[in-house]
């Protein structure tokens, strides 16, 4: 691939250690292909990668450009048919990967984990690194790089964007929300690009009925993130790819961390921390909240 | 369309865009015009002032295309009249005089493909009806950006292909304007003495300097020949399916039509689409011509770079780079054209 | 490939070079006259014009399509499984798949529908005239069969011997069951009725077996033979095969696909093939120019 | 209750009326809506009621739907906690409504639009007065045309 | 196989058995004291005489001890036998006349009592020995007890002492034994009811409250639990159990003659399938001793109505003679308080009529008549409420014919003064207070569900109202159903019933249940999921939620038998279409038929416009 071979002068020593067992991975057959980053003149962001021989894995890249989640390709029949899969992953696509693992879209073993310990990625670190919980990966076959300080996640900042919505008034965020959603093309790249959007079949493909609108005008638009955004309550372990991918930068990653507070709040529940944890809405509590319920 | 002979320059005056809006305003024209929104990105939208009109941007964040084919538009409209019978009202009515103020080259030039396929045998009513009722009025790139690349593919940051009127925005001298067809002679008209038929010799400025970076007809040369190539599978695998290339393509025109309605009313919408959706050329038995994402990736080149060239003599591409720019995993149509361009010479 | 007949020629009556057609999508209204059960989930739908005017003036060729709207659910796209020397009404034979075919089910006689077209081209009547016809079919692609078997045996002097080799998955599976009988029943037709093994009830009396299998041991005569097949895109294939074993030329066989389509008219981008657009260059195609088609259909 | 109504109207001078879409589970408050009637309770007609089998059975999608289509007040009954006929379908009810609830409040849809309550088999009462209470609280809200009719085709798409 | 002849008769015995057991095959009774089947005999008390006529040495020889022997010809009741048995007993009831098994034999075998000098003196019990239960004048020293210990159960707690007229079964040094492991078995096989373990037993052996008399009387661990129960066995009480508690006793098992008794047995589960269930858990009373002022718990002769059923009952612990439980006197007033717990608004009771208590206690005061019959009884009641047929006439008769006094009103205060309760409360028919001096109080308290009917509700998945009574699937149309499909519903479990109401539900649920399991196949509502497997994604989060647990994975398998996925499946005999399912699944991959999302789609179409 046009990719291929591209190995950087001054690889970093993480670089090099990643190479390495990405390279002995390939080698020795443990995978048919890992996946990883790779840099790509005319991207400011690092790329996919798919190294299928050992040189191939010499074009692999961390650094901070790394901010993709490639959990993504894990459940895809393409990618699978390449053979057992090697991920590079840092520590919050792991949270993916476990929720995947949750919902029996992988096995552990179809899967071998390259784990990267990460402080965050992008100048400034993006929202997401400044509260992640989770910068060392655990339970990977392989993890690399030097340990991570953890800062402790600010609950307060996790949330500031959420506190800022909610002060607003309720005719203040419609207004807000009907521009923003105005926006949207509906290109889809927002689930397209989610590891947890894996459905064979999307709720708006489903015609019979069309429970979402498929036009992008502003009445589709909202059931469209609305649902998108609900289906992942409890599930969206974060990572922040739907509001990147989105050409027209709608907030995405607003939407999910009010549903994703709301399930720490309510059900003191974070996704995507363990492989075996129970997602919220697939079990209740007698105890369970009950305001607001008449 | 409408080509006039002769092209004509004229010389604009400083405050040409005022007039411009004012008159056009007074005949009840629309004016749609670059503004950017409070997210800081640029779109054309309805302005009257020129205050609101941005002239520092690079390119429009929806293209051109929009305007002729909005991203939904209803075609039909019908009302439940009784048990099992329906009354089919008149489609929306035909648009209004409009002047588009300030799109690129490249996304007027897209219009010549557009054109191309809603007048192919079949005219294209909706289509056809916006495109008579507006005036494109382009600014011509003085200052090109990174991922693009007209020049590559037929075109050129000063190309006057599909526009009525050009507009050269040159530093700190005079505006020129260039006339091409007749709805741009009468775009001209509405600027009265602000627009002075230019000196005889005014030269248009020389357009900016673009690397090309590969030969349209070597690759379809190549494309002829690999409908079966390993290179599909690899370049493909990192493609995640989504339509953002293809929507914010100028020239990608594909669309759905869906019923949408009520108890009572319901309207027949078209919207864009994408070749990119697994779903778009899936049979009901379940079967899919193009059942994965290296045939659909495929198929995205394969048409704007041979299906066209073949039944249109043009590639579908005017080399915007928006595709490039907007792909969530640095999918690079022009990677994959130089990569195939180096398949070819090797 | 024959002289006289260009490659994928547009056999469109009413599209002249140059002179455009002017698309709204706007359906026309028509009323349901009358509702056949054809099989478990395949209804045939026999359709008049609501408009006087539109119904004098419209005239389709056989193998042509439209598109079919159910308001509120959609359009969809069916052939015209009427013969167009029947005058007044059109019929489509529909298997209910999703949505718009779902709610054309549910509709009742007296409903109204809308109707777009028709599109695309035909089936070479002209090429046809005076040569042995052999229809193949299969399931519900007699459906389109059917418009041009209707045409040719009204027409029936015109053409030489007329062989229809129709099979099904089973019994419930055949379609047009009165239409077979009359078939059966004519002297000046040879006819051969098959189910797929498994398929049949201790009443059948026709053949068991897949298509192909029954057409290499019936094994018509190739000469001056036109072969005219529709069915599953697998019994398409095979009945290729077998037609080449027969010493059939694929240049006089034609068949119709049925890739999705939204427009109709050549603008919506699913149904090419290649560079070949389905909905304008086909939906009919000779056999040997499919096969040198990029496989997407 | 019907008095209310009328006062309602007048209030503001129109007809308009709520259009409260109710979706209840079969076995409580489907059955206390029917004592209700049962008992010759009186009740606001401006509800309209979806009989499900559970409120476990509610998707989201209903209630959106419901306003799409122009509902201005959407309500989901169920049993009381404990007393679901399939055991949890109204604990599951009771995590996944009240979340989409915040969802939509959090978009700026007026979450007091979407009620939730339990109304067992028994409690005509309640059901007639919830009714009441909330068909008031939709005179109060006003019609909820925003969602619905926002369709306009862009000016650029 | 043995032949003898007994009393004329051929009988036939196998090798080790004796007369005795060879005349008990014939049915003939020989009467014994010292005899038990799992004893061996010894001949002590030599009630069991009998003559041998032939076939051995003839002359009198103790039946029980006696070998069944080839050719014995043997008379059981001869002028000889006769004379001997007399002699003996009549002696044995000189030494024990109150033992009432002597007293039978004395009168079945013409044995007039001896008169004696002087009476025979008694022994001191041991040290410590409760007043109690066993009458140790009963003794006929026939050793079984000691024997039972010794040789059967082991722990040789006892033995004789003492000589002649001193003789007695006793503890080593007479003091309480420490080996003694209070198994009963002593108190259980002596004949004349001499014994009481207690005696014995240096720790304490716990009485075992009779559950079904409400604690009235005890019971043994191993006992009938009520009069007529059916199947008509007794149960062991674990629990309470000497074997299951200490390991050792069985004497239940050595000793029963049936042989039915395993000990090593184990409590097992049971599974069956069933095709229908009908509940009748039935009901249990409120507990009254809420209410402070009637003093329920603290002052003995205030019962309730079910525990006043059991002090008339003549299987009850009194044998149907009715006495107050404080000191064994027969009551000579009575006073029933009606609606304890019912009818109320607020408070610790219940807003609903428990519908029966009107006419129970309208029962009660004629039982109450009938078994004193000087007595004074008096109701206090809200409403007489008798509807049903003759039930009016019923009550009308006890109120008219006197036979209680009947007060509208409540009682507001039981307190006890001078040996008998005083009942203060308001007659509001007369305007006055009244105030009672009784010796009984029965408090009619509301019916309530059985404990546990809601858990049980629960498993079965069948619902239940506010109060814990398990509701019918509809009040007019189908009142003996539940919601769930196959479960029925029959009596007080229901709500509070009389017996032909609960019998006439009981055999409503039995036929309906009937018309259900006679069919080899079950008709039901088409109302459950079907998984749509083009677009499962086979996540399970359907599996999580499916209370019914009618979710499983299956595999699909491609044509070469290869699994190519695993994917939801719905049991249809499972699942209950409640639709939990297709919430979760979020690609929409599960439909309910009868409330497809198509349907529900449409509805609300039609709903909004
Ligand atoms: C030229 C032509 C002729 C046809 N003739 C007949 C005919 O005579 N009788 C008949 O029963 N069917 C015919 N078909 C197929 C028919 O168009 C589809 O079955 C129908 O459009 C399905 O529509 P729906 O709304 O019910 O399905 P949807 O609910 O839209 O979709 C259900 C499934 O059908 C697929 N689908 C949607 N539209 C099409 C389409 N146009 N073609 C194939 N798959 C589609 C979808 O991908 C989806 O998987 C023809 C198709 C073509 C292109
Ligand atoms: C004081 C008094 C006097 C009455 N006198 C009369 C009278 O004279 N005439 C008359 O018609 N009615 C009388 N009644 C009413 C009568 O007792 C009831 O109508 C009748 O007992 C109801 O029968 P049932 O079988 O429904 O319930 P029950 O008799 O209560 O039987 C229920 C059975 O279910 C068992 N059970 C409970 N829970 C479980 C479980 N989880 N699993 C298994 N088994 C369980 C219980 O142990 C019990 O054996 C009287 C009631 C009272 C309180
Ligand atoms: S990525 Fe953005 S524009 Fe595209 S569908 Fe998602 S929200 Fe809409
Ligand atoms: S919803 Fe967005 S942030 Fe959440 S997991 Fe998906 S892509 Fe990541
Ligand atoms: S190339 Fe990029 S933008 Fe286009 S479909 Fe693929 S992932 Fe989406
Ligand atoms: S293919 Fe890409 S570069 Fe070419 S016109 Fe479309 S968006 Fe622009
Ligand atoms: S929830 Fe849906 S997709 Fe997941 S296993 Fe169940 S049916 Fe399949
Ligand atoms: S409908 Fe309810 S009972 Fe049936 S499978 Fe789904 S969750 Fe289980």
């Amino acid at each position: 691939m046009h990719r291929t071979g591209e190995n950087r002068m001054n690889a970093t020593p993480v670089e090099e250690s990643l190479r390495e067992a990405a390279a002995g991975a390939i080698a020795d057959g443990t995978v048919g292909v890992v996946i990883g980053y790779g840099h790509e003149a005319g991207s400011d962001v690092a790329t996919p990668l798919f190294a299928r021989t050992p040189e191939q894995a010499r074009g692999l890249v961390f650094d901070a450009t790394c901010v993709g989640n490639l959990a993504i390709y894990l459940p895809k029949p393409e990618v699978r048919a390449l053979g057992r899969t090697g991920l590079v992953v840092k520590g919050c696509d792991l949270r993916a990967v476990n929720v995947l693992l949750r919902e029996h879209v992988i096995e552990r073993e179809d899967v071998f984990l390259i784990g990267v310990r990460c402080a965050g990625v992008c100048e400034p670190p993006l929202h997401k690194c400044t509260v992640c919980p989770v910068h060392d990966p655990s339970g990977c076959d392989v993890t690399l790089g030097d340990s991570v300080e953890q800062p402790t996640a600010d609950a307060s900042r996790a949330n500031a964007l959420v506190a800022e919505m909610e002060a607003k008034s309720i005719e203040e965020r419609w207004e807000f929300w009907k521009r923003q959603m105005t926006k949207c093309v509906r290109c889809y790249a927002c689930r397209q690009v989610c590891p947890l959007c894996y459905c064979k079949r999307c709720i708006v493909e489903k015609t019979t009925p069309q429970w979402v609108e498929t036009s992008p005008h502003l009445r589709g638009n909202l059931a469209w993130n609305v649902v998108r955004a609900f289906h992942l309550t409890g599930r969206c372990v974060g990572c922040g790819e739907c509001e990147r991918v989105c050409p027209v930068d709608i907030p995405l990653g607003l939407l999910n961390q009010k549903m994703a507070g709301l399930m720490e709040q309510w059900f003191d529940f974070q996704s995507g921390l363990a492989p075996d944890e129970q997602a919220p809405f697939t079990t209740w509590d007698p105890n369970d909240p009950e305001e607001g319920i008449l | 369309m409408n080509d006039v002979s002769e092209t004509k320059l004229y010389r604009l005056e400083a405050d040409w865009l005022d007039a411009a809006l004012g008159a056009l305003e007074r005949d009840g024209v629309e004016v749609l015009a670059p503004v950017k929104d409070e997210d800081g990105s640029v779109n054309l939208a309805p302005v009257t002032a020129s205050s609101e009109v941005a002239t520092d941007y690079l390119n429009a964040l929806i293209p051109l295309k929009s305007v002729f084919m909005p991203r939904t538009e209803v075609l039909i409209e019908y009302e439940r009249a009784g048990v099992g019978d329906v009354e089919v009202l008149p489609g929306a009515a035909p648009a209004g005089q409009r002047v588009v103020l300030g799109c690129r080259p490249c996304d007027a030039r897209a219009l010549v493909m557009l054109d191309s396929v809603f007048n192919w045998d079949y005219e294209d009513v909706p289509y056809r009806a916006r495109r008579d009722s507006t005036t494109v009025v382009s600014w011509a790139c003085m200052d090109p950006g990174p991922h693009c690349f007209c020049t590559s593919v037929g075109g050129s940051p000063h190309s006057a292909e599909g526009s009525d009127a050009v507009v050269y925005l040159a530093g700190s001298g005079p505006a020129l304007l260039q006339v091409v067809t007749a709805k741009g002679a009468a775009f001209v008209e509405s600027l009265g003495d602000r627009a002075q038929p230019a000196a005889d010799g005014t030269a248009l400025p020389e357009p900016p300097e673009l690397e090309t970076k590969f030969d349209t007809g070597e690759i379809k040369t190549w494309l002829d020949e690999n409908f079966e190539s390993e290179l599909w599978e690899e370049v493909s695998l990192r493609c995640l399916g989504c339509g953002a290339c293809s929507f914010l393509c100028p020239t990608c025109h594909c669309f759905d039509i869906v019923d949408e309605s009520t108890w009572k009313h319901g309207e027949r919408r078209r919207n864009w689409d994408s070749c990119a959706f697994c779903q778009f050329t899936q049979h009901a038995s379940g079967h899919n011509p193009r059942p994965n994402q290296t045939t659909r990736c495929r198929q995205r080149v394969m048409h704007k770079f041979k299906y066209f060239p073949d039944r249109f003599e043009q590639v579908a591409c005017v080399g915007c780079g928006r595709c490039a720019q907007n792909c969530g995993v640095g999918q690079n149509l022009v990677s994959i054209l130089s990569r195939i361009q180096s398949e070819e010479k090797p | 490939m024959t002289s006289e007949e260009p490659a994928l020629q547009h056999v469109q009556a009413d599209l002249e070079p140059g002179r455009l057609i002017p698309v709204d999508y706007r359906p026309d209204k028509m009323r349901i006259e009358a509702i056949t059960v054809e099989t478990p989930d395949v209804k045939t739908f026999r359709l008049t014009f609501c408009d006087a005017q539109k119904a004098g003036q419209f005239a389709f060729l056989p193998g042509q399509f439209g598109l079919y709207s159910v308001f509120g659910a959609g359009e969809a796209t069916f052939c015209i499984a009427s013969s167009p020397t029947r005058k007044g009404y059109i019929e489509c034979s529909v298997k209910s798949a999703g949505k718009v075919t779902g709610e054309l089910h549910q509709c009742e006689v007296g409903d109204t529908i809308g109707f777009r077209g028709p599109y695309g081209n035909s089936f070479p009547i002209d090429r046809m005239k005076g040569k042995n016809l052999l229809f193949i079919g299969g399931g519900i692609g007699l459906a389109p069969l059917r418009s041009v078997i209707g045409n040719c045996l009204d027409w029936r002097d015109q053409f030489g011997e007329v062989f229809i080799l129709y099979g099904a998955r089973s019994v419930d599976d055949l379609v047009y069951k009165e239409e077979l009988e009359t078939w059966r029943n004519r002297t000046d037709v040879r006819t051969l009725f098959t189910v797929d093994p498994g398929g049949e009830t201790p009443d059948w009396d026709g053949q068991v077996g897949f298509v192909p299998t029954v057409l290499e041991e019936a094994a018509p005569n190739p000469e001056n033979t036109i072969v005219l097949t529709c069915g599953p895109p697998i019994m398409i294939k095979f009945v290729l095969n077998s037609l080449t074993k027969l010493g059939f030329s694929l240049d006089a066989a034609y068949t119709t696909l049925e890739n999705r389509m939204k427009c109709g008219v050549g603008k919506c981008g699913r149904c090419n093939v290649g560079n070949v657009y389905v909905c304008k260059d086909g939906p009919v195609f000779r056999c040997d120019q499919l096969q040198a088609l990029p496989q997407e259909f | 209750m019907t008095e209310k109504k009328t006062t309602a109207a007048q209030r503001d001078g129109t007809d308009w009326q709520p259009r409260i879409v109710a979706f209840l589970c079969n076995w409580c408050s489907y059955a206390g809506a029917d004592l209700a009637g049962m008992s010759r309770n009186d009740y606001p007609a401006a509800i309209k009621i979806v009989r499900l089998p559970c409120s476990g059975r509610v998707d989201p999608m209903f209630v959106l739907k419901s306003f799409e289509r122009g509902a201005d007040m959407v309500l989901v009954s169920g049993c009381h906690p404990g007393d679901c006929h399939y055991s949890s379908g109204n604990y599951h009810a009771r995590r996944k409504l009240p979340a989409f609830r915040e969802l939509l409040g959090f978009m700026g849809i007026d979450p007091r639009r979407f009620k939730i309550s339990w109304v067992s088999a028994a409690e005509g009462n309640k059901w007639s007065s919830l009714v009441a209470d909330i068909t008031e609280e939709a005179y109060a809200l006003g019609p909820f045309q925003e969602f619905p009719k926002c369709t306009a085709p862009e000016k650029t798409g | 196989m043995i032949k003898l002849h007994i009393d004329g008769q051929e009988a036939e015995a196998e090798e080790g058995q004796t007369i005795l057991d060879a005349a008990k095959g014939l049915g003939i009774e020989i009467p014994t004291l010292c005899h038990h089947r799992a004893i061996p005999p010894v001949g002590a008390c030599r009630v069991c005489v009998v003559e041998i006529r032939d076939g051995g040495r003839p002359g009198l020889v103790p039946a029980c001890a006696y070998p069944a022997q080839e050719g014995l010809v043997v008379e059981t009741a001869s002028e000889a036998v006769r004379e001997s048995r007399s002699m003996t007993i009549q002696l044995l009831l000189a030494r024990c006349p109150e033992a009432e098994v002597l007293r039978k034999l004395a009168e079945q075998w013409d044995a007039p009592p001896l008169t004696l000098d002087a009476p025979l003196d008694h022994v001191e019990p041991p040290k410590g020995v409760p007043e109690g239960a066993g009458d140790r004048d009963k003794c006929i020293l026939c050793g079984l007890c000691v024997r039972v210990c010794q040789d059967i159960i082991g722990p040789a707690a006892t033995a004789f002492a003492g000589r002649g007229i001193e003789r007695k079964v006793t503890t080593p040094y007479k003091l309480l034994s420490d080996v003694c492991i209070g198994c009963g078995a002593c108190a259980l096989v002596c004949p004349t009811g001499a014994i009481d373990p207690a005696e014995f037993c240096s720790h304490s052996i716990e009485k075992i409250p009779n559950e079904f008399n409400l604690g009235f009387d005890t019971r043994t661990p191993i006992h009938l639990p009520f009069p007529q129960a059916v199947p008509n066995k007794p149960i062991l009480d674990r629990e309470n159990c000497i074997h299951f508690r200490t390991g050792g006793c069985g004497a239940c098992e050595t000793i029963c003659p049936a042989g039915a008794i395993d000990l090593e047995m184990e409590d097992e589960i049971v599974e069956e399938e069933v095709g229908a269930i009908i509940v009748a858990t039935g009901y249990e009373l409120l507990d009254p001793s809420v209410y402070e002022e009637y003093g329920y718990g603290r002052y003995p002769d205030v019962v309730t109505s079910l525990e006043f059923e059991r002090l008339v009952s003549a299987s009850g612990p009194t044998n149907g003679e009715l006495t107050r439980p404080s000191n064994g006197e027969p009551p000579k007033s009575i006073v029933f308080l009606q609606c304890i717990g019912s009818r109320e608004e607020t408070g610790p009771g219940k807003p609903y009529c428990s519908k029966i208590c009107c006419m129970y206690t309208a029962k009660h005061a004629i039982l109450y008549k009938h078994k004193v019959h000087d007595g004074q009884a008096f109701v206090f009641f809200m409403d007489v409420r008798a509807g049903g047929k003759n039930y009016e006439e019923f009550v009308r008769r006890v109120s008219k014919e006197k036979v209680a006094t009947y007060l509208r009103g409540r009682v507001s205060k039981i307190f006890p003064h001078d040996g008998k309760l005083v009942v203060q409360g308001a007659d509001t028919l007369s305007g006055g207070q009244v105030e009672i001096a009784a010796d009984m109080v029965v408090l009619a308290a509301a019916v309530v569900p059985s404990k546990g009917a809601t858990e049980l509700a629960q498993k079965l998945r069948i619902s239940y109202d506010q109060h814990g009574f398990l509701s019918e699937a509809h009040p007019k149309l189908r009142p003996v159903e539940t919601n769930t499909a196959g479960i029925f519903l029959a009596g007080a479990c229901h709500s509070a019933k009389d017996i032909p109401d609960s019998v006439a539900q009981a055999s409503a649920a039995a036929s309906k249940a009937l018309g259900l399991v006679v069919h080899d196949r079950l008709t039901r509502e088409p109302t459950i999921g079907i998984v749509n497997e083009l677009t499962c994604n086979g996540c399970f989060e359907c599996e999580n939620v499916c209370a019914y647990g009618a979710i499983s994975p299956k595999d699909i398998k491609d044509r070469s038998g290869a699994t190519v996925a695993v994917l939801a499946n719905i049991n249809e005999g499972l699942c209950q279409g409640c639709g939990a399912c297709m919430v979760t699944c979020r690609s929409k991959s599960i439909e309910v038929q009868g409330y497809t999302d198509n349907q529900l789609f449409s509805e609300i179409n039609a709903i909004t416009r």
